[in-house]
């Protein structure tokens, strides 16, 4: 039952670094400005 | 107490979603026999520019084995940011534990999608020490920007 | 089966956010001895232009009754737009019903604030008709221009 | 046991109307775009 004394930092990345994650930020980002035209 | 169900949370999180990455077939084994899983609709090929993203509701451990092994390949990119995580005490005698996560996700080449998630876990009737997700479901936020008309500019 | 759950879903989120508004004394009576929420601080007076709107974390139904009387006149003032709601069955023989709501709110003369809440529902020892809130956790979810800085134009 | 067979449509608005929401969303439009000065 005892588990270690974790304290977890958010945001968190799975499978992912933040640098690839901006890349695809990037891209939500160019079709949100590309919707407004 | 307080204390043990978050850090609870927290290593089930951490489990959930690097399983998801590294083993989808084995994703299954975290759920209990009668669990409901609301999550992607992977047979629907849906738009990278879509607003937000289908989803579909499966019952039971073994449909929910079928389900991670039949989109293996889309489960395995998986690409996850955890935003935030509220953790309480739930079920019989509070031994159970809710999770409701916010994020955004994506894949290889694909935009990010927002999205909240909420979890059940409870303990497992001869091992008090393992939980088993009972509930997972999984709901997608659209974008602001898609929703609100923008005036167009004087110029 | 599941278009009951799905029925009692629909009920439940109709008298949860009209009590809110139309008498918050009486929302504590929706909740277990034991439940717990996780619900706008209103003790923190939080600027408008804030990303997003700080939660506090209540224990029993007591707790929760005095929660509700102490942030009455906001409480009341609070208006809600519910854009999504999945439910599952949840609990000991699948008897309870677990919510996944998405959002918007708001207050007279504040602007939206995006929000997602899960709900756990169980039923009654005495009444199998009736089910208890016994989790209760809302989440806001910032902005996503905040987060996002934007590329100074060349003009 | 038995509730009546109710469909919602979605949204779904408590203590307030369409009008009103979209006065408080074109408030939280107004700060996102000053955000971005």
């Amino acid at each position: 039952e005892k588990t270690n004394n974790v304290s977890i930092e958010f945001p968190l990345f799975f499978n992912t670094s933040e640098e690839e994650f901006s890349k695809a930020k990037e891209a939500r980002y160019r079709l949100r400005v590309e919707s407004l035209d | 107490m307080t204390a043990t169900v978050v850090e609870i949370g927290h290593l089930f999180l951490k489990t959930y979603y690097e399983r998801m990455s590294k083993d989808p077939s084995k994703v299954s084994a975290l759920y209990s026999n009668t669990a409901e899983l609301t999550h992607i609709n992977y047979q629907l090929d849906f738009k990278e520019d879509l607003i937000t993203v289908p989803t579909v509701k499966i019952t039971g451990k073994e449909n929910i084995s079928k389900f991670f092994t039949r989109n293996n390949k889309k489960v395995c990119d998986l690409k996850v940011k955890i935003d935030s995580c509220d953790i309480q005490s739930t079920g019989v005698s509070r031994s159970g534990v809710i999770i409701l996560t916010t994020g955004e996700l994506f894949w290889t080449g694909t935009p990010t999608y927002r999205f909240c998630q909420t979890f059940v876990l409870e303990r497992i009737e001869n091992n008090a020490n393992a939980l088993d997700i009972v509930n997972d479901i999984i709901r997608f936020i659209p974008e602001p920007s898609y929703e609100y008309q923008i005036q167009p500019s004087n110029s």
